[in-house]
């Protein structure tokens, strides 16, 4: 028996949309280990959120589907099971925290309506418990006078607090996954370090599996284990998060690499990769990368390539390595 | 939570509300004098008949008016009275206008009542239904539905209905009875139609409201959050989207409240013939009873003042966002 | 729904004139019927305004009232007299001046008292000839002495008995003394002088007073809705069989005659009128009675003999020529599907003055004629020989000659026949632009009129020199016919006649007129004569063109017993009852 | 899953009219509903019918008592005469003809033919009472928002009590006491109907008002009344064009409802008319106010079709 306790294999989400099938999700291969902080990493568009909801069957259908690929969780297909065991998964099992926490609480729900619910769902607790055990979990979200936020609506509450409001409410129910989809985007610089502390005293204390979705290497650098590059709907390099930054491999894992800013260095401009992203309704032959890469070859253009291990932990889809 | 900024803002609008009505009292006052008719003018045909002297007869009937007034005269008198809470003598009717509107209130508030509540709760539910079940065939039936709905003149539709189940169906009656108890199956049998006729429009107006405003929810951040806690679809719709899909439904639910009865709810009246506050109106538009005008007028204007500050109001507890300084 | 506005007020006008004679004396009693039952008359047009009959103009209002107090006299449906609330007799001296009017003894109000003479000479000089009421038909009440109008003058005999005394003669005016209810003194003086109160008065407006004196009492009027009265066990007329029959009686008004009649069909309702078109349907009912019964409404066209009507209108000889090219046969037969009998004069064919063979019957067999009426125009001057022989009709210059023909929009039937009119004319070669205007604006744009830069203000007759604001050339207007009393024509046809908008001016009609109104009028073969005359001569002249009388249709429940159909039918209205 | 789409040129200060790039862009964004393609297809069916029809069909004003109740083509209705001199009644069943293919009406005028020209009627009453209620609400709306101050305040305090005047009741006051010619029902609908179109002018034009390019022109020393007319005024366009379509069909109906009650102008034929006299004979000629009522609720049906088409179309949220 492996310690994955997530594994999502060859997953494809499309839209059918009146301009044509989006392929926002096109053969994605990853699995999380246990206590482990896997990142999925990539620009805007890349498929990012898209796997996120996929994985527990939260896209929007229509125009979304699954099309094909599993979802393993502890040998349980998510894209397959009834949709009742999928409930009794979402937010106990495997908990979800999304970018804008603005939108992501309902306007007219109270804090504490919105924490307890979840908690009352899934665990066996009375409304007082329940109510405890929120603000135990707002305590430990660093908010201050918990009882006066418990009360308030979003609207009334900062940024920052919005944001920590919602990761408490996504652990609220001891999830063996985290999945944390840009939870620091939206926010700004400091609040950012706080949460981010957050999530790293979370994966400490709690032993749980965080899946961490951004397309911010700097933030992979600081909490994650291991990271996954995503590129046009697949995954385009996996490796633990130290290789991936000192030593990439995927000319895009490259370029990206590039583009962090690197305070040190006074001169020059930053480094960008040509081109935009593809879009997801016509995706390019052949490697999807294939259009802005720098050392493209005759293949890339007709042929997919196909993942090949470099090491161990080192895994890359590119024509350079086969 | 205290609301202490409400007390100070339904005083505000107490007062916002008394110029208005006296706006519009004003000018109901100035349209119904300056008009070229006079009182008298039903009776010529009678008069005629009879061989009366009708400058005699007219001039008679205008001094009981209190037309041989100057205008002024008769507008301050009118204003007085109305502050010593004296709505005046009809006398098309020959009662007191406020005895008049207590007697007929109950049928037109009765009518809307139903209509209301029929349309509401099945358009709310047809309009969720259609939302969640966007671009299926079903939705498609009950947009197009809710079109053929909007666009169906209430008149015509209480007629074709007339047609179809008192005619040739003979299963309703074509006209209210007013002998019916208030309370009983007969009584909600005989609103049937009325209600359907009033009611339909409304309803496919709900479904639509409720289908837009469920579908912009329905797109929002917070479904999938509640989705991805695990919650019943059940309680996703009926708690998270519907709650906030409620706020502009509630705006039109009371604007339709406020605006029906001289409208819809009056058409209604007339086609089946139910003697509600719809038809005393316009029949004393019709007798020139100016004390009846006037005073349905203040409560219409007044109904919809109070059912706005009504609106206003619940907006506070239906959306914590919103704040009235 | 106001569509129907003039008809249905013409239908109200008789439904008054019919309920407010409901009664019938010298009938002998029948055999007592089973009691019971409510009786639904249904209506199609507006409520009635006042209980307080006194202040009321319209014509509802007296009908409702009259349910519940007798007038002095009725008619039966062939125009019998038929005394009620009287003992004796209402007996005319000699002169024409002096009516003696004798009451039964044995009528009580509400609270026991007797009503006597004292009530109804109250009733005249109190209440209808006070200045303060100003009561809307206290015309009726008065007579000219040296040109100044003054009311007549009643008086108290005995208990039982009063006198109302003329200064000049009039054989009409016994019709006012018919119509007569009362007031109860003892109540009205608590009123007398206030018109507001008065109008305000609770005992009037819940007619509460009512004793002994009419078949039902009042139980419950919701306005808009329905009118409910309830059997009178005292009833006078009633005491001796147990009359009226039907436990209550009631009124009931509905939005438009389709759904009243869908009631009716469905035995809702005990009875209503019924429209031409749905006569055959309902005669082929089961459960329906349609009685077709004669009226006195009549439709006719007005020709504008005022400055601003066309002026060939002013010649006998060119009214007489378009009359003879509407055809009141296809006007009765086409529009109204037969129940309608062609008008030839002011007079109802039902009414006892009226003689068939001194009338000239224009648009009819013979003097239903075209090419006749194109060559009298033509020889007038207003037409030109066109290359086939034919006349057209024009102007005098030759031009194209265009009428005016306006009339009020809500009366369904006077639409029907302008449009006819307007298609026969247009054989002729006239073209007639028909002008459908709200009956305010009739009244005020057509009818009223004025000289010209006068200060005066516009009358609705205010001389020969006098226009109305529009020019107009024709007018469709109902009105009712003479029955029994041919001077109420009289404000429309005499010169100086306040209803004589149109500008009629015929020194023998106003001559006849006069004489009507005369002692020698109260000989039974003097009036006969006179009215014959007067029927003639106006419809020689043509000052309009009578156009036709309309006939109702009744439609009743089969159940419904003791109906006479006719002219008068609810005379004896409180001896009908269920099988 | 929402693409976002930015409306090219929804900043430039040209109005929706003239700037053809726009104009094609709503109108692919608007022929995508199928439903609005219908809408506007019967609409321009409907203008046409109104233009060119009466001189295809008969007179409409055209009476022939013989011929009354004649039932559409298809249907039977029952004629019957009664003869006074007899005192018997005929009875004749008659059948539709093709001369009458949708029948008569109680004055045996051709129903084709008034529906044709209750076409006119209904339309212009729905455009110009419109067009007045959009003018107006328009001035005062840009005007208030423009001014600001006392001028915003009167102005939408006025508005207020004309929004809070039971609609129908004014309207029918209105008619009552000036008589009921179709001249002075378009006006009194347009009179009465433009507090809404104020309101939202206003609220439109308050935004725009700090925009850029009113700025700029203000800058550039443009007159109150050239910025109000060249800048204001076009950029609410969009909106004042799906208001009106949206207005249209209540405006049609309010002529009808007025129509129905008896306060219609009888010696134009609208729809109203027409079916306020048939429903007095539902149980025997149908078809009077059946006819009429099908074409006003298809009538409105369409220009509510094509409203939502347009609303949509210019409202950049609801692109799917």
């Amino acid at each position: 028996m492996d310690n994955n306790v997530l594994k999502v294999n060859n997953l494809k989400t499309y839209f059918y949309t009146r301009h044509g099938t989006a392929r926002a999700v096109n053969g994605i291969d990853f699995e999380v280990k246990h206590g482990e902080c896997l990142c999925l990493v990539g620009e805007s568009g890349c498929g990012k959120t898209v796997t996120a909801l996929s994985i527990l069957r939260l896209v929007e259908s229509p125009p979304g589907k699954i099309v094909d690929g599993e979802v393993l969780y502890n040998n349980l297909d998510l894209t397959k099971c009834r949709i009742k065991r999928l409930r009794q998964i979402r937010g106990k099992d495997i908990a979800m925290v999304f970018q804008e926490a603005q939108s992501a609480l309902n306007p007219v729900l109270t804090i504490s309506d919105q924490i307890i619910e979840q908690i009352m769902l899934h665990l066996p607790l009375n409304k007082k418990e329940a109510h405890s055990r929120a603000c135990g979990l707002l305590e430990e979200m660093g908010i201050p006078s918990v009882e006066r936020v418990m009360n308030v609506y979003p609207h009334q509450l900062s940024g920052g607090m919005k944001q920590r409001a919602l990761i408490a409410m996504g652990l609220s129910c001891n999830p063996q996954i985290l999945i944390a989809d840009e939870p620091t985007t939206a926010v700004d610089v400091t609040i950012k370090a706080q949460i981010l502390d957050i999530f790293r005293d979370l994966k400490r204390k709690r032993q749980m599996s965080l899946l961490f979705i951004t397309h911010d290497l700097a933030v992979v650098s600081e909490i994650g284990d291991r990271a996954v590059v995503l590129y046009g709907g697949k995954d385009v390099e996996t490796a633990p998060v130290s290789e991936i930054i000192d030593n990439p491999k995927h000319p895009y894992t490259v370029g990206l690499i590039g583009c962090i800013p690197d305070i040190s260095q006074t001169t020059g401009r930053l480094a960008s990769i040509p081109g935009t992203i593809p879009s997801p309704l016509e995706l390019p032959p052949g490697c999807p990368f294939h259009p802005r890469c720098s050392r493209v070859m005759d293949i890339c253009r007709h042929q997919e390539p196909s993942y090949i291990s470099i090491s161990h932990t080192h895994k890359v889809s590119c024509f350079l390595y086969q | 939570m205290g609301k202490s900024w409400l007390r100070v803002y339904i005083i505000k609008r107490l007062i916002y509300a008394v110029i208005i009505a006296l706006g519009i009292l004003t000018i109901t006052f100035v349209l119904v004098r300056v008009g070229p008719s006079s009182p008298a003018d039903k009776y010529l045909a009678n008069l005629a008949a009879k061989g009366q002297d009708i400058a005699q007869v007219t001039a008679a009937i205008e001094a009981r008016y209190g037309l041989d007034k100057p205008i002024w005269q008769q507008y301050i008198d009118y204003i007085g009275n109305l502050l010593r809470g004296n709505l005046g003598w009809s006398f098309s009717t020959s009662m007191p206008v406020i005895d008049l509107i207590k007697t007929h209130w109950i049928y037109s508030f009765q009518l809307i009542l139903l209509s209301s509540i029929f349309a509401a709760v099945l358009g709310i539910l047809i309009g969720i239904y259609s939302a969640v079940k966007q671009y299926t065939k079903t939705d498609y039936v009950f947009t197009f539905l809710s079109f053929i709905g909007v666009s169906i003149p209430s008149f015509w539709l209480g007629v074709m209905l007339i047609l179809v189940f008192s005619v040739k169906l003979g299963i309703f009656k074509s006209y209210y009875d007013t002998a019916l108890p208030l309370f009983s199956l007969e009584n909600l049998k005989a609103l049937v139609l009325p209600v359907m006729t009033l009611g339909t429009g409304m309803l496919a107006g709900y479904v639509r409201y409720t289908r837009s405003s469920m579908l912009d929810n329905l797109r929002k951040g917070f479904i999938t959050t509640a989705r991805a806690k695990g919650l019943p679809e059940r309680t996703v719709i009926g708690k998270h989207a519907f709650r906030n899909a409620l706020l502009p439904l509630v705006t039109i639910i009371m604007f339709d409240l406020g605006s029906i009865v001289f409208g819809g709810a009056y058409l209604t009246e007339i086609v089946f013939g139910i003697p509600g506050l719809g038809q005393v109106s316009f029949n004393a538009i019709f007798a020139h009873d100016y004390p009846v005008v006037m005073s349905i007028t203040l409560i219409g204007t007044f109904m919809v003042l109070f059912i706005n500050m009504a609106t206003d109001i619940a907006y506070t507890y239906l959306d914590p966002r919103i704040r009235y300084d | 729904m106001r569509k129907a506005r003039l008809f249905v007020a013409l239908s109200l006008i008789l439904a008054a004139l019919f309920t407010s004679i409901a009664c019938g004396g010298t009938q002998p009693p029948k055999p007592a019927g089973k009691q019971g039952g409510i009786f639904i008359n249904g209506q199609a047009g507006g409520d009635a305004e006042t209980l307080n009959w006194i202040l009321a103009a319209d014509a509802s209002s007296s009908g409702y009232a009259s349910h519940t107090v007798d007038s002095l006299a009725t008619f039966n449906n062939k125009l019998e007299l038929q005394l009620r609330c009287l003992a004796k007799d209402v007996e005319i001296s000699q002169d024409g001046l002096v009516y003696t009017v004798t009451i039964r003894d044995d009528l009580k109000w509400s609270n026991g008292s007797q009503v006597t003479a004292e009530d109804y000479v109250y009733t005249l000089g109190n209440l209808m000839f006070s200045d303060w009421m100003n009561y809307p038909y206290k015309s009726m009440w008065q007579e000219e002495v040296a040109g100044n109008k003054v009311f007549v003058t009643p008086q108290v005999v005995n208990a039982t008995t009063f006198t109302i005394t003329r200064q000049t003669a009039n054989p009409d005016f016994v019709y006012s003394i018919y119509d007569l209810q009362p007031y109860p003194k003892y109540i009205a003086t608590k009123y007398e002088g206030d018109v507001k109160t008065f109008t305000e008065a609770p005992e009037f407006n819940n007619l509460t007073y009512t004793g002994n004196l009419g078949p039902y009492r009042f139980k419950e009027w919701n306005r808009n809705d329905k009118y409910v009265v309830e059997r009178n066990p005292d009833y006078y007329l009633g005491r001796p069989i147990g009359a009226p029959y039907f436990d209550q009686y009631v009124i009931k008004l509905f939005g438009s005659s389709a759904t009243m009649q869908a009631a009716l069909e469905a035995g809702d309702i005990t009875h209503c009128g019924i429209e031409p078109e749905k006569v055959n349907k309902f005669m082929g009912l089961k459960n329906i009675d349609v009685y077709t019964v004669p009226t006195t409404g009549y439709t006719l066209l007005a020709y504008n003999q005022r400055a601003n009507g066309w002026e060939g209108l002013k010649k006998q000889a060119i009214r007489q020529a378009l009359s003879m090219s509407i055809n009141k046969e296809t006007v009765s037969q086409s529009i109204l599907l037969g129940f309608g009998q062609p008008a030839f004069s002011f007079l109802s064919p039902n009414s006892p003055l009226y003689d068939d063979k001194s009338v000239v019957k224009y648009g009819v067999g013979p003097l239903y004629d075209k090419e006749k009426a194109a060559e009298i125009l033509y020889q007038e001057g207003y037409g030109v020989k066109q290359e086939n022989g034919t006349i057209k009709a024009t102007n005098k210059d030759g031009g194209l000659l265009q009428l005016v023909l306006v009339t009020d929009q809500a009366s369904q039937a006077s639409q029907d026949i302008a449009l006819q009119v307007r298609k026969e004319l247009l054989a002729l070669g006239i073209e007639t632009r028909v002008k459908l205007v709200p009956w305010p604006t009739l009244l005020d744009q057509y009818v009223r009129n004025k000289v010209p830069g006068s200060v005066k203000e516009a009358g609705y007759n205010n001389g020969h020199d006098a226009v109305s604001a529009e020019s107009w050339d024709m007018m469709l207007i109902g009105l009712t016919g003479g029955l029994l009393s041919p001077t109420s024509a009289e404000v429309v046809f005499t010169t100086e006649g306040g209803m004589n908008y149109f500008g009629y001016s015929n020194p023998e009609v106003d001559e006849l007129f006069r004489r009507l109104k005369t002692k020698e009028a109260l000989d039974k073969n003097m009036r006969q004569q006179l009215s014959s005359k007067l029927s003639l001569l106006l419809s020689q002249d043509q000052p309009f063109d009578f156009v036709v009388f309309q006939k109702a249709n009744q439609g009743f429940q089969k159940n419904v017993v003791g109906i006479e159909p006719g002219i008068s039918m609810w005379y004896n209205y409180y001896l009908w009852r269920f099988e | 899953m929402t693409k976002r789409t930015r409306i090219p040129g929804k900043e430039i200060s040209k109005p929706v009219y003239i700037n053809t790039r726009l104009v094609n862009y709503y109108w692919q964004r608007t022929s995508r509903n199928k439903l609005a393609v219908f809408g506007l297809v019967f609409i321009l069916f409907l203008i046409l019918l109104a233009l060119i029809g009466p001189s295809f069909t008969a007179d409409p004003t055209l009476v022939d008592f013989d011929e009354k109740n004649m039932p559409p083509v298809g249907f039977t209705n029952i004629k019957s005469a009664y003869h006074i001199d007899t005192n018997e009644f005929t009875t004749t069943e008659i059948r539709g003809t093709g001369k009458h293919p949708l029948g008569t009406d109680g004055k045996g005028r051709d129903m084709l033919s008034m529906l044709v020209s209750g076409a006119m009627v209904s339309l212009q009453v729905g455009l110009i009472a419109t067009g007045i209620a959009l003018i107006i609400g328009t001035i005062l709306g840009v005007l208030s928002a423009y001014a600001g101050g006392w001028v915003d305040n009167i102005l939408m305090r006025f508005t207020d009590i004309m929004m809070t005047f039971p609609f129908f009741l004014l309207l029918v006051l209105i008619v009552f006491i000036f008589g009921p010619s179709l001249a002075f029902i378009v006006l009194a609908i347009g009179l009465t109907g433009w507090t809404g179109t104020a309101r939202l002018v206003r609220s439109e034009a308050l935004s725009l008002r700090t925009r850029e390019f009113v700025t700029a022109a203000k800058a550039l020393g443009a007159t109150d009344k050239r910025v109000i007319f060249h800048h204001l005024i076009p950029n609410v366009m969009s909106l004042i064009i799906v208001i009106a379509t949206m207005s249209i069909p209540g405006v049609i109906l309010a002529e009808a409802a007025l129509s129905f009650i008896g306060l219609g102008d009888p010696t134009v034929p609208s729809w109203g008319i027409i079916l306020e006299a048939g429903q007095h004979s539902l149980d025997t000629a149908w078809w009077i106010a059946v006819e009429p009522g099908i074409m006003l609720f298809l009538t409105v049906l369409a220009f509510n079709f094509l409203g939502d088409g347009l609303r949509d179309a210019f409202d950049p949220r609801s692109s799917v």
